[in-house]
């Protein structure tokens, strides 16, 4: 009988720990702070959860032109918080709103799992931040018609 | 620099205790229960020396002391040692910030058909007496109040709690794997029938505990086999951690006055320097706390990127947020003293121990005020959590 | 000369085993559950680590690893946590030769309502596998049978066991704690549901040890608490003893067949010398055994002496003999395979090790029959037993 | 409150080894052998429990003039044997027949409390030598008659 000694098996560290990737976006985040007049704001999450993001976007010829975020949260959620930012800007805003949560959690190098929700509120917050935008472009649409 | 100061979560073995511990493992490896040849006696020596040293430091005798594989081990062995065997009583009373070891044995011993009744404590994490009194039933097989709360370091009036099981013939037990070691146990004068040790937090190596059971106490054992430990757990003994955990204690026992004295004269200063920190607090009893134990909250802040921000400053500390935790459960005993769960998150815990300095608290004191406004220049909140305080303010009224 | 042969019993640690745990105690102390900072985060990963060489060893996957204090408490996790899951299944199956740790908590589980059938051994101490075929019931909840002895060295048809049980959809557990790192394991080839590995047996330190949960078998944890171990057993990781223990495991099978063939002659050697001795015989399967066991019987003799005299030539041996057990019982094992209990009282188990020479075994065959030929001086049986035969004849045919 | 660490407890050792003098009868045990034609035998025990004491005794004028063992058995055996030899010898019938187990145990300087029932073996194996003997005698006595 073989003794399977020999056989390796890699351990998948993101059970434990996050990626250097997510490290580097939670200590050098991009694009933070308030945006003063934005033309699209997401929020999603709640205190009492421990998370919670506020996106910000400025529009221009249907592209993100500039966006910002500012977040209480886990590195976890500040990390992709900040990746997202990197992601969408310069996307049109079709582009933009296909982002999804895997995308996200790819872009930081995978995420432990008890950590996924955190991708998935970065993409829900732009998704809000963008349908801000349409509606109070609609609005304003609405009142030139 | 490097400060390590989640001393609470577990501790270096003391290099005296290793050097102990050092010739059971390749000389003196025998098996305690071969005492029918030398080496086999050597370890069995070894084991009963060490059961004197645990005896001696928490006035118990020999007898009484069980070796186990730690604290968890033991509040298991404990509990449902106790509450398995009187098929009658079927009420457990214990406080509501146990440790997990505590909670979760309870809560399985629930769906055994057990009642546990979880007795509130003050906003200082203290037990309420009457209470405890109240919720004493003629079927309560078992108190269980912890001596010291591993997260906020308060410690618990247990020698009253202890007359009050006594003089309702209720058996007592008490995790004290935070106060072992660290301040003063009799367990006569406290009127304590169990109580767990474990070796980890006192600079005594992983893998050792034991439970001091009164004689005449009775338990039902959590390991069946060949009848170690006077039946109670059987299995054989892990000798070099015995020993190791033995020495721990004695000296920890013997440098405790010493030891205490400086702990908490650098936790006074950390707590002195930390609060300066605009919306912060102390959580825990101002007095009767463990003297290594500080524990803060830092409003806007969430706890976990805090320990992350320590780490990169070479700090390590710990923190009851929910991100932190595998369950992604805020802290119960944070929710327990009262605190909103927004609060909880921002919570963080440093505790001392025998290698901290002044310098080293002075170094936490510099940093953490930086990464506290690091972070909450990230957060949306800087003086409030605005329109949710607003709709939380909200929600409480329906 | 000082002999230690009683590997059975325990084993020294492994030199090369001591040095990997060490900086796990004084340097590297983290506590694996604190990943937030580093010196938890390099606790976490010697853990996984150590976790990868102990699935390896036994072609399991890591996850399917769960560490624990040693045999007896990977036993009763086994056991236990198989029997108290489904409500419906009150049936085991056993050996009649398992060990304590298996024996005492079925002992245990029956006075909670639960039938035991200890299926029969033959004289080899080999389990008859159609007997066990027919003990097979539809409340059968577990079947564990040993992979090898401790006390005769025999080793059972554990693939063939497996196939019987999974042919039944019945979860198999068998307890290697005498063959992992001494014989080759195959989790999956054996059809193995749950298996018990012990550290201390094979040159790792004690207080350590693993059980392999096959991924899809659920449990009952034995201890409840923070939720370590997949939840299946809370407790702060015993991180030096679990860095040893794979460690250990990982060298004994690499070094498994030049150290097998080495001891195997080392045995045979052995139990040539010793059969000299009149009135002797070997115990347990002439082929089918550890490589490291021997296991004989003298007539005449009683155990427990024989021992004390081999430790005053520095010979450390074990025996079946109910004078030196704790409860006065001899072994069950040997009146397992047929012996009457009085030759039950003259039996030694001899078991090899790394450090162990020819010089050594020499040394043995030397000092061995001086002894029997004392004690048998000593001992009013010379011939037989006399008047207590012909007695015993004559109660049997009652 | 006092921290009592300082008290010092002593170990009883006995529950778990065997005295040095036991060792010491053991090693070295008196009056090792069987008896041609003696005046008295007493024989307990049973092979199947693992110990079996035979004693001997040579009487004159109601005392005990030789005494000898032959044991099968363990360590306390055996040496509780070659002690209730020595302590036996010399003494008179009915100064011998109150040997306790106790004085034996004592005598060895102890033994551990499971093997206390080999005390009771040497106790009751001289205490049957002597009836033994006694039976014998009246037997002799009454044929004189
Ligand atoms: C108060 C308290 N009880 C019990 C435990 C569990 O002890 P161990 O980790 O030794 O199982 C701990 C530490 O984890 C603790 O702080
Ligand atoms: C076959 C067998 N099972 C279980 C055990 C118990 O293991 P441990 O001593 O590690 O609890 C032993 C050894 O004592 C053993 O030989």
């Amino acid at each position: 009988m073989k003794v399977p000694w020999h056989t390796s098996i890699s351990i998948d560290w993101s059970d434990w720990m996050y990626s250097d990737k997510l490290i580097e976006e939670f200590r050098n985040p991009k694009n933070m702070g308030k945006m003063e007049n934005p033309d699209g704001v997401g929020k999603v999450g709640n205190p009492t959860c421990g998370d919670v993001m506020y996106l910000y976007i400025k529009v221009n010829d249907d592209r993100i032109v500039d966006i910002k975020f500012e977040t209480f949260g886990c590195a976890a959620a500040i990390g992709t918080s900040s990746i997202i930012t990197e992601m969408a800007k310069g996307l049109t805003l079709d582009e933009a709103s296909k982002i999804t949560k895997q995308d996200v959690a790819d872009e930081v190098d995978g995420l432990p799992p008890i950590k996924m929700h955190c991708s998935v509120l970065a993409a829900d917050a732009l998704k809000l931040a963008i349908e801000d935008y349409r509606k109070k472009k609609g609005k304003k649409s609405d009142m030139k018609s | 620099m490097n400060v390590y100061m989640d001393h609470a979560s577990t501790t270096p073995v003391d290099p005296r205790v290793v050097e102990k511990m050092m010739p059971y493992f390749m000389e003196k490896y025998g098996n305690p229960s071969s005492s029918l040849y030398e080496i086999g006696r050597e370890a069995r020596k070894a084991v009963e020396e060490s059961r004197v040293k645990v005896a001696s430091a928490i006035n118990a005798a020999p007898g009484e002391i069980i070796f186990t594989s730690g604290g968890t081990e033991g509040d298991n062995l404990a509990i449902k040692g106790t509450a398995l065997l009187d098929k009658d009583k079927k009420h457990i009373i214990i406080s509501s910030i146990e440790h997990f070891s505590v909670l979760s044995t309870c809560d399985w011993l629930k769906k055994q058909g057990f009642e546990v009744t979880k007795v509130p404590v003050d906003r200082y994490g203290v037990v309420d007496l009457s209470e405890l009194e109240n919720a004493i039933r003629k079927d309560t097989a078992l108190i269980s109040v912890m001596h010291a709360n591993n997260e906020i370091g308060t410690i618990e009036p247990i020698e009253e709690i202890g007359r009050i099981a006594s003089d309702n013939g209720i058996i007592f037990h008490t995790n004290a794997c935070q106060t072992a070691g660290r301040v003063p146990i009799d367990v006569r004068k406290m009127d304590i029938d169990l109580m767990t040790l474990s070796s980890h937090k006192i600079y005594g190596p992983k893998g050792a505990g034991a439970i001091f059971v009164r004689k005449g106490t009775r338990l039902e054992p959590l390991f069946h086999g060949g009848g170690h430990e006077r039946k109670l757990r059987s299995g054989t003994e892990n000798v070099p951690g015995i020993v190791g955990f033995g020495e721990a204690l004695d000296l920890a026992c013997r440098e405790m006055r010493k030891e205490g004295e400086r702990l908490t004269r650098l936790r006074d200063r950390l707590i002195r320097g930390i609060l300066k920190i605009e919306r912060s607090w102390l959580n825990g009893h101002p007095e009767k706390r463990l003297p290594n134990n500080a524990h803060f909250c830092f409003k806007f802040i969430e706890g976990e990127s805090m320990i992350l921000e320590l780490d990169f400053n070479g700090i390590s500390g710990g923190t009851g947020s929910a991100c932190s935790s595998p369950t992604l459960e805020p802290s119960h005993v944070l929710s327990a003293i009262g605190l909103p769960k927004e609060d909880v998150h921002g919570s963080l815990r440093l505790t001392l121990g025998k290698q901290n300095t002044k310098e080293e608290v002075d170094y936490v004191i510099e940093v953490l005020p930086k990464i506290i406004e690091r972070l909450r220049n990230i957060s949306p909140f800087k003086e409030d959590f605005g329109e949710y305080e607003s709709a939380l303010a909200h929600e409480h009224k329906h």
